[in-house]
């Protein structure tokens, strides 16, 4: 069934698609000249901003591949990651021991909460977006239970430098002193004065491997066809809310070792903060690289961190220089940090709703073929 | 072997229990054997009835739009290519043989010996297509040491939405597989295609086996007949007069398509008179359906609807409701009540919103309060009427039987008191005294209050007891109207689309 | 039998009641019974409730027309907060002390509300099904949106703007000398010297509760039922859905404003920028403790949730800040109020059809 | 669920159990131990061991310090074993090297090192010249004041990712 389109309609199809990403060269555009950066300073950011944020948006492609939509859950991810930081920095394990041990501890914490996210949205099926949004706030709740109350009462904890005077709780900001840029000095090369730390890229890269290579197997292939029509994929006999779950905890898994990653490459962990703005730049970033709601790949990842992180960096100084407040851009990167998911959000369900008609405008067609 | 009878006959319920689905289990089960090659045997659910080396193709299609011939065809059935990963997390993680399944897939589509490229998308795919895509799946199931390769295929209404060619070659290619030993059980209502392609004819109705024999010298008249059942001029009701010349039109739909998924309705022109009561018949799928909800507007339509000379605006059921008409949805949960809320809601809702009925008005009506006392009053009159079995006016719809549920349905219709009422499929689903009963305060409301009435159904006998003229509905089209007293084998003709010698004297 | 009857008849007032609601409302009896034991004064934890319950009520109210048009829960409940605020600083603008610029405020607020809500209205038209994630992220980037307008418009009145700069508003303003606790205190009632009712309050929350108890029984309140139950049936009977949805959303949009400017007079302050950014998350759960669920809620809903929620909050710091000498309140909150949003979500995705 | 001994299982057990294994490895391997130096005059068992007048230490093989007497110096290292050089030249010019390798305790934060102990009996036993050391808690505690913890700061929104 095709439905003939002008070229316009064509085109306008086409700049609706990708309308988001357009849209953010064309905020780079007037506001990289207004900033006044250099080149040379904007490069070596955003060689920072992909080795620290790719690995945590890359998180969020499973999900998508299994018709869950964004996964806002990823803060559950986080969570797991951030206490695994704490313990080790508690213990005072440094370096790269440190780093694979918290990854080690943060993984069998991310599959529980992933498991029961996932179970949640099955149970949520159609709305699975807004739940895991509201699993995030809700975890978080439990994390400030634990880490606020549990550690130093229940789970022992040690160090002063990270327990509150009062003898239980952790402090707002733990310093990861001993891990700070571990990863990011073991292979750091220079090209024209741009720090490259070539570890931290190689582990993203192996990930975007693994996440090809994922797509070939037959759990992938389930998870395609889960995405596009449960009910077909259950009559086929695919397991699919198991499929789902499985979707949900290896996004989870992933958001925490992406925890692990941003925060050493940070290097102070803000303990009751840091994961809560995570998942929502994170998924920002990536509709900014043009993925939808119900289609995403590696591409617009590293696409999506490229423009959104150029404007997060250039906002407050080109706010500076146009108005004389730094603060209004950053209240403009967070508009528009929202902005874009609302945007998405929007178009996604119009498209939706227009594809539905697809049928009807046909029919019509073809009865003014006919009279 | 060719199977048919007239919707509700009972052959997709055989269908069934031949695949031991699960709802045959839940509504009591069955009794008698199946028996295949020789051995008895009890399905408990359509796996082992696949194990057997049955195989079904449904009449809708269960295929992923964006996956290609290919990997539909052998969903969740891939070879795999072994990983090491697949030791520690199950086999899921092992890779797709891609050429494995390609070869698996040609070989499927080789034996069909049609046209068709196993590495487009389904969604890009013509519907015949797609048709073919399902039955190279059932194909490609071949002998494993678990399964059994398919023997046995189930074809369920495959050419309902294929056209004339496309039919043609799955028909070829029907006869392609029975050849090479696969048998057929093919569901149609297309008789000269059964006549064509089958070695036997199985013709069913209420559930009963009417009609086996072999296809060669079958007449399609000799069909029509076994499926609807009677015999010629056996219908017995009493024809009232009714004289076409002296009653002005009412209703006129001129050139209506629809777009209601699974009704379409291409090109509708139809006249309805003042005072009649006009059934319109068809098959399931032909359009019936589409014509009362487009027209209402509930579905995208297109076309003219002219009502008492002026003209409806399509696409508003406001429009529609003002001119005072009014509809009775086949879909009842659906569409025609507020499952959640109460009787006096339902009934009382569609007249008060567009008739300002049971409202009472403050500040120079300003203020329409709802009038709980009327809508009380007139509800219960309705539930005395209509005999509506219910706890009181309060209860919740959805707390009500199927029949009760329709005559809710009726009575909200009738609280608008409509000039022309359209009823869609008002006995489906409810049990016998309803059925007469909602049939009876249909004839009687047309009789006392001299309503118009289009009925809807795919019940050919009772669009034949109660209406004047019956029209015929085939592939969105009016096939042919002729008077209710008409024989019935005719209408069965209409149906399967043969045009007869009696309707050109029939139509009016 | 006669136990069985009992159990069953027990079963069935769960069932009525709701499990969640019964917890919660337990929790909160045992928090008031044990409160005087540790030494917590009930009279100014009753007040407190109370007048929490006042600040809030309304802003919970908000939720009710879109619950009743389908439209689901108001998770845009900033945006009318927006227009709240906007009324707010107007009037402080215009800057007439005393009870009169709280009826401006009002008066200011309104167009905006209603042209923030029409547009709102029909974007929410344009998707429906996503309403809720699509609502979120309209109040986040509305809030956003309005931080950069906070420093642009050209207020001037001294007691808002940043006394340095002279320019850009402040982010907590007080209200002192304008309509600070001008319904906490009118008809007040001083019961004792730690217990007192602000009357005013509450009755301007019942005055708005009872006008939207009237429109649903009107007949366009009647049809706006009927849309959120069954949005086919309404269209069949002839409504034009995203007309009433549209209507629903206005509502609820002005409700909101009306309900920060509530808040603001018993508070004392207008917090701008970052302030309305997670309100709509209280008000949706309080609702939902209610016993409203997705798409279905009473003015009674309203007042039982505002009370439990409000009650959970004052008390549990004050209870457990005297018995483990540890804040927990926060985290408490947090748990309850997300924990009962993710039961309703649940919940509804299990009964639909 | 139930328990199978699938050969699957097996390969998971193995494998959550090397993962283990590696944990506790990684628990040796990476945990941060401070050596504080010291040359200070001591007395050990009666006897007074003078601290040097100057002396060059160097820890494993990171860059070497220099003390002069009654100095007092840090070094970070991880993991348990480690070698420590000290170069001295005595009152009649003479050079001397010692090198010696100790270990660490688990769990002990800070060691002490006393140069002058070592010096004067290099063949000892490391206990006899190397200390647990716990540092003094008023140091850290009264850093400390009051810190109230601010959990939904939206502020963060704004700050830098």
């Amino acid at each position: 069934m095709t439905l003939h389109m002008t070229k316009t309609q064509k085109l306008l199809r086409i700049m609706g698609n990708n309308m988001v990403p357009i849209l953010f060269l064309v905020i780079c555009a007037f506001g990289i000249p207004l900033s006044g950066y250099s080149a040379n300073f904007l490069a070596s950011e955003i060689v920072i901003r992909i080795s620290r944020n790719s690995f945590l948006i890359v998180s969020l492609l499973i999900p998508i591949l299994a018709g869950m939509g964004l996964n806002f859950g990823m803060t559950l991810g986080a969570m797991a990651g951030q206490i695994g930081l704490i313990l080790i920095s508690d213990w005072g394990i440094v370096g790269i021991p440190g780093i694979i041990l918290a990854m080690i501890i943060s993984t069998p914490i991310s599959v529980l909460l992933g498991w029961w996210c996932g179970k949640i949205l099955n149970m949520a099926r159609g709305r699975e977006m807004v739940t895991s949004y509201i699993i995030g706030f809700f975890m978080n709740g439990i994390y400030q239970l634990v880490v606020l109350y549990g550690m130093g009462a229940v789970i022992p904890v040690r160090s002063n430098a990270l327990l509150l005077p009062r003898g239980y709780g952790i402090r707002n900001t733990v310093n990861l002193i001993g891990i700070r840029r571990a990863l990011d000095d073991l292979l750091l090369i220079r090209l024209f004065g741009i720090p490259i730390p070539l570890a931290t890229l190689l582990v993203i890269t192996v990930l975007c491997l693994f996440i090809l290579w994922f797509k070939k197997t037959k759990l992938g292939q389930d998870m395609r066809a889960v995405g596009q029509d449960m009910e077909v994929a259950r009559a086929a006999g695919i397991k699919v809310e198991h499929t789902r779950i499985i979707s949900i905890v290896i996004s989870t898994v992933f958001a925490g070792y992406g925890m692990i990653l941003y925060l050493q490459n940070i290097g102070t962990l803000n303990t009751y903060n840091s994961h809560m703005q995570i998942g929502m730049f994170s998924v920002a970033a990536l509709l900014v690289g043009g993925a939808s709601v119900s289609k995403a790949n590696i591409r617009n990842v590293f696409l999506g961190v490229i423009l959104f992180h150029l404007m997060f960096i250039i906002s407050p100084m080109a706010g500076k220089n146009l108005i004389g407040q730094a603060q209004l851009g950053e209240y403009f990167r967070v508009f528009v940090s929202y902005g874009v998911i609302t945007i998405s959000l929007v178009l996604y369900e119009v498209r939706k709703k227009r594809d539905q008609h697809y049928v009807g405008l046909q029919l019509a067609a073809d009865q003014e073929a006919l009279q | 072997m060719g199977l048919l009878g007239e919707n509700g006959a009972g052959k997709s319920t055989l269908m069934k229990i031949l695949f031991g689905m699960d709802e045959i289990h839940q509504t009591g089960g069955y009794g008698g054997d199946i028996i295949i090659n020789g051995e008895k045997v009890q399905f408990s659910s359509p796996i082992d009835a696949l194990a057997k080396g049955i195989g079904m193709v449904h009449q809708e299609f269960s295929l992923l739009p964006d996956f290609t011939a290919t990997e539909n065809i052998l969903l969740n059935r891939e070879p795999l290519k072994y990983t090491v990963f697949s030791e520690l997390f199950g086999e899921r993680l092992n890779i797709l043989d891609r050429e494995k399944m390609d070869q698996i897939a040609e070989r499927a589509i080789g034996r069909l010996k049609v046209p068709l490229d196993k590495d487009m998308m389904v969604s890009q795919m013509p519907v015949g297509h797609k048709q073919f895509t399902e039955i190279a799946r059932e194909l490609s199931k071949e002998a494993t040491d678990v399964v059994e390769g398919i023997k046995l295929l189930v074809l369920d209404e495959p050419t309902a939405v294929l056209s004339e060619q496309e039919a043609d070659s799955l028909l070829k290619a029907m006869r392609l597989l029975s050849e090479s030993g696969i048998s057929i059980i093919f569901i149609s209502h297309r008789l000269q295609e059964i006549i064509d392609v089958c070695n036997t004819i199985m013709v069913m109705r209420d559930g009963q086996i009417i009609k086996t024999v072999p296809s060669q010298g079958v007449v399609i008249a000799d069909i029509a007949r076994w499926m609807v059942g009677r015999d010629v001029g056996s219908s017995k009701r009493e024809a009232r007069g009714f004289d076409y010349e002296n009653t002005p039109v009412l209703l006129s739909l001129q050139n209506l398509w629809v777009d209601m998924p699974g009704e379409v309705v291409r090109d509708v022109s139809l006249d309805v008179h003042k005072g009649e009561i006009l059934g319109i018949g068809g098959m399931a799928g032909q359009g019936k359906l589409g014509i009362p909800n487009g027209a209402m507007g509930l579905f995208p339509a297109g076309g003219k609807v002219i009502f008492e000379g002026k003209e409806i605006a399509l696409n508003n059921p406001r429009h529609f409701l003002d001119a005072g008409m009014a509809f009775v949805s086949e879909d009842r949960r659906g569409v025609g009540l507020l499952l959640d809320e109460s009787l006096e809601w339902n009934i009382s809702f569609t007249a008060m919103q567009i008739q300002e009925k049971y409202l009472k008005r403050y500040l120079g009506g300003l203020l329409k309060w709802r009038d709980q006392a009327a809508i009380e009053e007139e509800t219960e009159s309705y539930v005395k009427q209509l005999e509506i079995r219910c706890t009181s006016t309060k209860q919740k719809a959805k707390e009500l039987s199927g029949g009760n549920q329709q005559k809710v349905c009726l009575a909200k219709a009738f609280a608008v008191g409509p000039k022309l009422l359209f009823v869609s499929e008002p006995t489906r689903g409810i049990d016998i005294g309803a059925k007469s009963l909602v049939l009876k305060a249909l004839r009687k409301y047309n009789e006392e209050n001299g309503t118009t009435i289009v009925m809807i159904s795919s019940e050919l006998e009772e669009l034949r007891a109660i209406c004047d003229r019956v029209a015929i509905i085939s592939d969105g089209k009016v096939f042919g109207i002729l008077p209710a007293t008409t024989d019935s084998a005719e209408f069965g003709l209409l149906m399967i689309g043969q045009k007869s010698q009696v309707l050109e004297g029939g139509s009016v | 039998m006669n136990l069985q009857q009992l159990t069953s008849s027990a079963k069935g007032l769960v069932k009525s009641f709701g499990l969640p609601r019964i917890i919660i409302g337990l929790f909160l009896l045992s928090l008031f019974i044990t409160a005087p034991f540790v030494g917590v004064n009930i009279g100014t934890s009753l007040s407190d409730t109370f007048n929490r319950f006042g600040m809030n009520a309304v802003m919970v109210l908000a939720m009710v027309p879109m619950i009743h048009s389908g439209c689901g829960l108001n998770f845009g409940l900033p945006l009318g907060i927006i227009a709240g605020l906007l009324g707010a600083t107007i009037s402080l603008q215009v800057n007439i002390p005393g009870p009169t610029s709280f009826l401006l405020a009002i008066l200011f607020a309104t167009p905006f509300a209603v042209i923030l809500g029409w547009g709102y209205g029909q974007l929410l038209n344009r998707v429906k099904g996503g309403e809720m994630m699509i609502a979120t992220y309209v109040g986040f980037s509305s809030v956003a949106f309005m931080c950069i307008m906070w420093l642009l418009l050209p207020f001037s009145n001294p007691t808002m703007v940043w006394g340095y700069s002279g320019t850009g508003l402040r982010t907590t303003i007080s209200t002192e000398g304008y309509y600070r606790h001008v319904l906490n205190d009118f008809l007040s009632i001083q019961l004792t010297d730690h217990l007192t009712i602000p009357t005013g309050m509450l009755l301007f929350f019942a005055l708005l509760a009872c006008i939207i108890w009237a429109f649903l029984h009107t007949k366009t309140g009647t049809a706006m039922t009927a849309v959120g139950s069954n949005s086919v049936f309404a269209r069949a009977s002839g409504i034009n859905v995203d007309k009433i949805r549209t209507l629903s959303v206005i509502m609820s949009t002005w409700l909101g404003a009306i309900g920060i400017l509530v808040y603001q007079q018993s508070f004392g302050f207008i917090q701008l920028y970052m302030g309305p950014f997670y309100m709509a998350l209280p008000a949706v759960s309080a609702i939902l403790i209610g016993g409203a669920s997705v798409n279905k809620a009473s003015i009674l809903n309203v007042v039982i949730g505002t009370f439990l929620f409000q009650g959970i909050v004052t008390m549990t710091p004050s209870v457990m800040n005297s018995m483990i000498h540890t804040d927990m309140s926060e985290v408490i909150r947090i748990v309850v109020s997300n924990g009962m949003i993710l039961y309703a979500l649940t919940r509804k995705a299990e009964v639909t059809r | 669920m139930k328990l199978a001994l699938t050969r699957t299982f097996w390969f998971r057990f193995v494998a959550i159990l090397i993962i283990l294994v590696f944990a506790v490895v990684l628990f040796f391997i990476g945990k941060q131990h401070t050596v504080l130096i010291d040359n200070k005059t001591v007395t050990v068992g009666g006897q007074e061991i003078r601290a040097l007048q100057l002396v060059e230490i160097q820890i494993d093989n990171k860059d070497s310090m220099e003390l002069a007497a009654r100095d007092r110096d840090k070094e970070d290292v991880t993991g348990q074993k480690h070698s420590v050089t000290v170069i001295y030249t005595d009152s009649n010019w003479e050079e001397y090297t010692i090198e010696r390798t100790f270990e660490v305790p688990l769990m002990q934060e800070m060691v002490l090192l006393s140069i002058p102990t070592l010096v004067a009996n290099p063949e000892a036993d490391q206990s006899l010249w190397l200390e647990n050391y716990e540092p003094p808690t008023y140091a850290v505690t009264a850093a400390d004041r009051e810190e109230e913890v601010i959990i939904d700061d939206l502020s963060v929104l704004l700050t830098d990712i």
